[in-house]
């Protein structure tokens, strides 16, 4: 059933890309038809896997760090008010520098490899990360943290025992945004200077004028953002089940049969 | 209350929670215009019995026929008090209680019909308190707030689970005498603790009770509600009422 | 072997053909060199890094190395690639834009490379038309994409070799007006940048007459050179490569070590007239033929 | 005293961007020293405000329609359950997808003006703030919303009574991601097409090597999103003041003098 | 109980929200060892008050004096009861009571008393129940875990804040009766709103009343608690203190 719903979405995705070609008569080296970008997909599969690999590498350990990263400088920014007071400035600035800026100070720092794209991967998915699990963390229930104060608790075990836990679904809510992030984030870091992975290949490719292989590259990297995404979304709502959700479906009242009849 | 109220009847109701049944197959008429009360031992099924019967499902299974005297559909002309106050936070004392109006009929109609809100805001204490968020009140005065509302919606049948649970015993007294006066002529089925308060409001008591829970009908006390707690018959009423609580729960 | 890096100013293209055939014909491997090509998605930052001495040899062009220099970048052009420009402004055949003059009042796309006004200058002010009177718009990679898709009516900064085949094979062919032709004296498009105060000579030196070998390898055998230089990425082989293989072949520079004194003076002293740099310097502080003594 | 922290806090970044050029040795090509850039800032403040300027109108721009898209397609999603199996997919690659990629195209369709810009900056700043309003929906407290039902209201009326406000706290985290992520995005728009802005005056000044105009242009930006960032939370700040918020400092506990002799 | 429990002495306490003064100037004295019982109108401020003695700020000024015959600090040694009950929606119902042991010691001390907890559970009815979500409970079984959770803290001083509201007469004779033989010989504030539960557990009875709210100190009943509900004795008092109730409520 799910299945069939994500092959429904695909194929209706395709068909919106082929209208959009025809309608708008958008020429072919500006945006190819779904079936250029399929064939090309499938003749360039080797070269598209190889520097899929690369991407996908980066992209995971870019989440991992910025996660990493990022609920760390949430801690800080809870666990003290002047570490708030100081770092958040400087979380928002990191937010807001644009990569190419950065590119050399990154490349002299951390070499042409992969550290320089995990790096940036990481920058990007950090902010996120981080504005999400501070929000989470200071809307706790002030009358649980009221209660651990009684019992004596100092304040990192409520950080740990009361805060954390309870800021799991908002953290669950940057988590998501930073799985779709993090894709862009390592083809970002590739701009900064790489001779593989899917970001060198689509610059390469475009440079070229070989929109077809562009396209189908994309179409790799959007599906490693699905794939990431709904992987880490399945993961969480198992994490956060305790959260009461209402969907104004799922949540709907039932009807009672009326009685027909004397029962 | 607006129209007729009718009698509400429910047949071979069950409910289950994963692999735990709540009860099953439990019948059930509340009659119409008179004020029904249940007690029960805390966790045996009077909330969800309650909420099956305003249509709120949360369960896994959940079964039965319901039906109206009138033969037309109970939804859309009960009134509803949870066990919890459910007061929206954002908003004031006043809004709270004009929210049915509100959901109903938008902001215009909200505002046409805050003077009689503000009327029984009055009435259960509250004055003075109309603009104050919810967060700033006592737990008794939430539940007030929660009351005010469910008298507010001016409905034919009133479903409420311990509507006075958090209040001392003088606005007790004065809100039970105050409910009874405004819901006379609904079909009211109300969940309490309060021996002496079913005593005091009902017209009929029921008592959810064993394993499996079932409806036991106890008492149809006489006189006209609300009647006065220095009552000798009351009290006597009381310790029989005990005796069938402390039965039931000895049984479970 | 001695490693060497070597930072390409754009993805790999025919432009390096003869770097790539160097590293994998093992011209660079006889002189014991073990060298690593390094593709950036920005130009600007390869001279940058050399300078900063995170890489031995950089590919820049020669009108960035002056005002590299100038801006206080210890850099030195110790080799050259291709040694003709290659920057041209291209219009469409079968547009609108017939001569350098038509162009009053159109729009004139270009990817920012720091040096496009001074040439649209020079080149318009031929043909009587001022800079103010064409709108400039910055359209980064897209130079062909923006002109074929009429957005702009002509780009300065593409490549006669590349651009114009790139749309002849869209079927939207070029016109190039040449930059040499229309006033600017002539230059090394392609030149290989050092670090000046940590310079090799020797180590150059070798690193020139590998490529030199390599480019003559690469005259004399273009059939097993395109070989061996689609085997270094499979992706390169494609009609647009192929084509702009052949435009490029004519273009490399023969003796890479070489250095002509007096046509950097010049162009130093054009950049200086129009105000790209302060003054024209003399050609030592700049560019240096290795194997001078 | 709020001021004053914040000019303590630009000091000490100053002082850390001075001690990392020092320490580390970066060239001033790569990266310049604060006074350098301070100086041409002030030698340069016409060109910057003039190019700010346009930056600024189209980051509000950016920021006002991608809000806009981001609550109306969350408000879809939480609506049917249907939009939100077709929907969401839809969210998550427009994430994923790199701007540059799509850049010819929205060229294409939106010229090399305000609109293209404009486009992309919405586009970056969609999903973080769609992501964190269906969050917030989603959330909502299941007792209100059966109440809610109870008393016969309109999937319409739960949703812009009950659900909306609550999702209030949840939507203010979602925008300020999205205030700190905007200026990247005006910026990225034009980096791929434009003839003014920061982001041009950057690439510009970065081809240049007026590296220390590129870096006064960077805090220039840099500016523009702290100032953003802190303007849109203090006004989220009193829009969700209703929600608890448990500071650990804030919420301490008092401590009632110990008596001291007979009073 | 662990150590000797000590008595409690406030004096001048005073608490104001934005411009409205809860109260001003009240003197309480918890005597050690004893149960003292506060009564008092929905929105005087009882729970503020007890909240001000576990030294829990929300208010916007706190004044007052506060001081144990031992000489030590409160704080670190009273239990606490809110009148929510304040369970952690993520974990289950056991953790929930062993909360105190974790937080003060970690997850391994916590350990180590989930025996003494699970029996404390099975005390308050809810064996069985141990691995549950506080989700999956009713209004009543919450309420029974924090009230196992308050006495699983074993502590010298305890404050609680309506305990037994939620629960059914039955549940709630037994629950009396277990708090009252489990918090022997612990100094005991307690807020509730029923006078038959104050007479049957205090010592001393204070009813917090009047305009600006008062403390009145008003029984001490006698005998040993828990007193029988059905000693004619307690039923005489319960009209006496009802009526003190009425006049409190009468005169603000
Ligand atoms: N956070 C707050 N902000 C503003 N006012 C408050 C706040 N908390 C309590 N109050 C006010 O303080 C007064 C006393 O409240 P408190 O909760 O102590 O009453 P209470 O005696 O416990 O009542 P109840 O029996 O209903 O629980 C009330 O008028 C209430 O409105
Ligand atoms: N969401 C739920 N998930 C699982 N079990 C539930 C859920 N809600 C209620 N139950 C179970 O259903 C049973 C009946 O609960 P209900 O709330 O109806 O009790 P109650 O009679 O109202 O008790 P109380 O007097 O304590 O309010 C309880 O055993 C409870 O654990
Ligand atoms: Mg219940
Ligand atoms: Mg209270």
């Amino acid at each position: 059933m799910k299945l069939f719903r994500v092959l429904v979405v695909a194929a209706g995705l395709l068909l919106l890309w082929e209208a959009l070609v025809r309608l708008t008569a958008v020429p072919p080296f500006i945006l190819p038809g779904p079936l250029a970008v399929a064939l090309r997909f499938l003749a360039q599969f080797d070269l598209l896997l190889h520097h899929g690999w690369v991407t996908a590498v980066e992209i995971l350990l870019g989440l991992f760090c910025g996660t990493l990263m990022g609920m760390a400088s949430a801690l800080l920014i809870v666990a003290s008010r002047p570490a708030r007071a100081w770092l958040m400035p400087l979380l928002v600035i990191s937010q807001a520098l644009p990569v190419f800026a950065l590119a050399p100070l990154l490349t002299l720092w951390f070499g042409y490899g992969l550290a320089s794209k995990v790096v940036m991967a990481s920058l990007i998915i950090y902010f996120p990360v981080a504005a999400a699990f501070v929000d989470g963390l200071r809307r706790a229930d002030p009358g649980l943290i009221d209660l651990a104060r009684v019992m004596g608790a100092s304040p990192l075990a409520i950080l740990l025992n009361l805060r954390l836990p309870g800021a799991l679904p908002a953290l669950a809510s940057g988590l998501r945004v930073a799985a779709a992030t993090a894709p862009i984030g390592a083809v970002v870091g590739e701009w900064v200077g790489s001779s593989r992975g899917l970001g060198y290949l689509m610059l390469h490719a475009n440079a070229r004028l070989q929109v077809d292989l562009m396209f189908a590259a994309l179409a790799l990297l959007a599906l490693f953002s699905l794939t990431l995404y709904f992987t880490l979304d399945a993961a969480l709502r198992r994490l956060t089940a305790w959260q009461p959700e209402s969907d104004s479906v799922s949540a709907a009242g039932f009807s009672l049969l009326p009685e027909k009849g004397p029962s | 209350m607006t129209g007729q109220a009718p009698s509400v009847r429910l047949r071979g109701a069950a409910l289950r929670f994963g692999g735990r049944a709540v009860f099953s197959d439990l019948d059930l008429d509340l009659p119409a215009g008179r004020w029904t009360c249940l007690l029960g031992e805390s966790g045996i099924g009077k909330t969800s019995l309650l909420r099956l019967i305003a249509g709120l499902g949360s369960a896994d299974e959940t079964r039965g026929h319901l039906s109206c005297s009138d033969g037309l559909p109970l939804a859309g002309r009960v009134a509803y008090m949870g066990q919890r106050d459910l007061l929206l936070p954002w908003t004031t004392v006043l809004q709270n209680v004009v929210l049915g109006a509100r959901l109903r009929g938008g902001r215009a109609a909200a505002r046409e019909t805050e003077g009689r809100a503000a009327a029984l805001l009055r009435a259960v204490g509250l004055a003075g308190r109309e603009e104050d968020l919810p967060g700033s009140l006592s737990g008794g005065m939430r539940q007030r707030v929660a009351l005010a509302r469910t008298l507010f919606e001016d409905c034919p049948v009133v479903l409420m689970d311990e509507p006075f649970s958090a209040l001392d015993a003088v606005t007790r007294h004065r809100l039970q005498a105050l409910a009874s006066d405004l819901l006379r002529g609904c079909t009211v089925f109300m969940v309490t603790h309060d021996p002496l308060e079913a005593l005091r409001l009902a017209d009929r008591i029921e008592v959810l009770a064993g394993l499996p829970p079932q409806l036991r009908p106890v008492f149809e006390p006489a006189g006209q509600a609300p009647r006065p707690l220095d009552d000798p018959a009351l009290a006597q009423q009381a310790g029989r009422l005990m005796i069938v609580l402390g039965d039931g729960a000895r049984a479970a | 072997a001695e490693r060497m890096t070597v930072l390409l100013d754009w993805f790999v293209n025919p432009d390096h053909a003869t770097l790539i055939v160097a590293r994998d014909g093992g011209f660079f491997e006889r002189h014991g060199l073990e060298v690593e090509l390094i593709a950036p998605a920005d130009p600007n930052d390869p001279p940058k890094l050399v300078a900063a001495g995170k890489a031995d040899l950089a590919v820049s062009y020669q009108p960035q190395l002056h005002m590299q220099v100038a801006a206080g970048l210890p850099l030195l052009r110790v080799g050259t690639l291709v040694a003709t420009p290659l920057n041209s402004l291209v219009v469409l055949r079968d547009g609108p834009i017939q001569g350098l003059a038509d162009l009053k009042g159109r729009k004139i796309g270009f990817s920012i490379g720091g040096f496009e006004e001074t040439l649209l200058q020079t080149m318009l002010g031929g043909a009587g038309v001022a800079l103010d009177e064409v709108e400039l718009v910055n359209v980064n990679f897209s130079l062909s994409p923006a002109l074929i898709a009429g957005q702009v009516d002509a780009v300065i900064g593409a490549f006669r070799n590349f651009e114009l085949n790139q749309m002849d094979i869209v079927g939207r062919p070029g016109r190039a007006f040449y930059p040499e032709e229309e006033g600017v004296p002539p230059y090394d498009e392609l030149v290989l940048v050092a670090k000046a105060d940590t310079l090799d000579r020797a180590k150059l030196a070798r690193f020139l007459l590998a490529l030199e070998e390599a480019t003559t390898f690469l005259l004399n055998h273009p059939q097993s050179a395109w070989a061996l230089f689609i085997a270094s990425d499979k992706a390169l082989d494609d009609e647009l490569n192929r084509r702009a293989w052949t435009d490029t072949l004519p273009r490399f520079a023969l003796r890479p070590a070489a250095l002509d004194q007096g046509r950097y003076a010049r162009f130093a002293t054009f950049m200086a007239e129009n105000g790209m740099i302060g003054e024209a310097g003399t050609v030592a502080d700049y560019a240096i033929d290795v194997n001078a003594d």
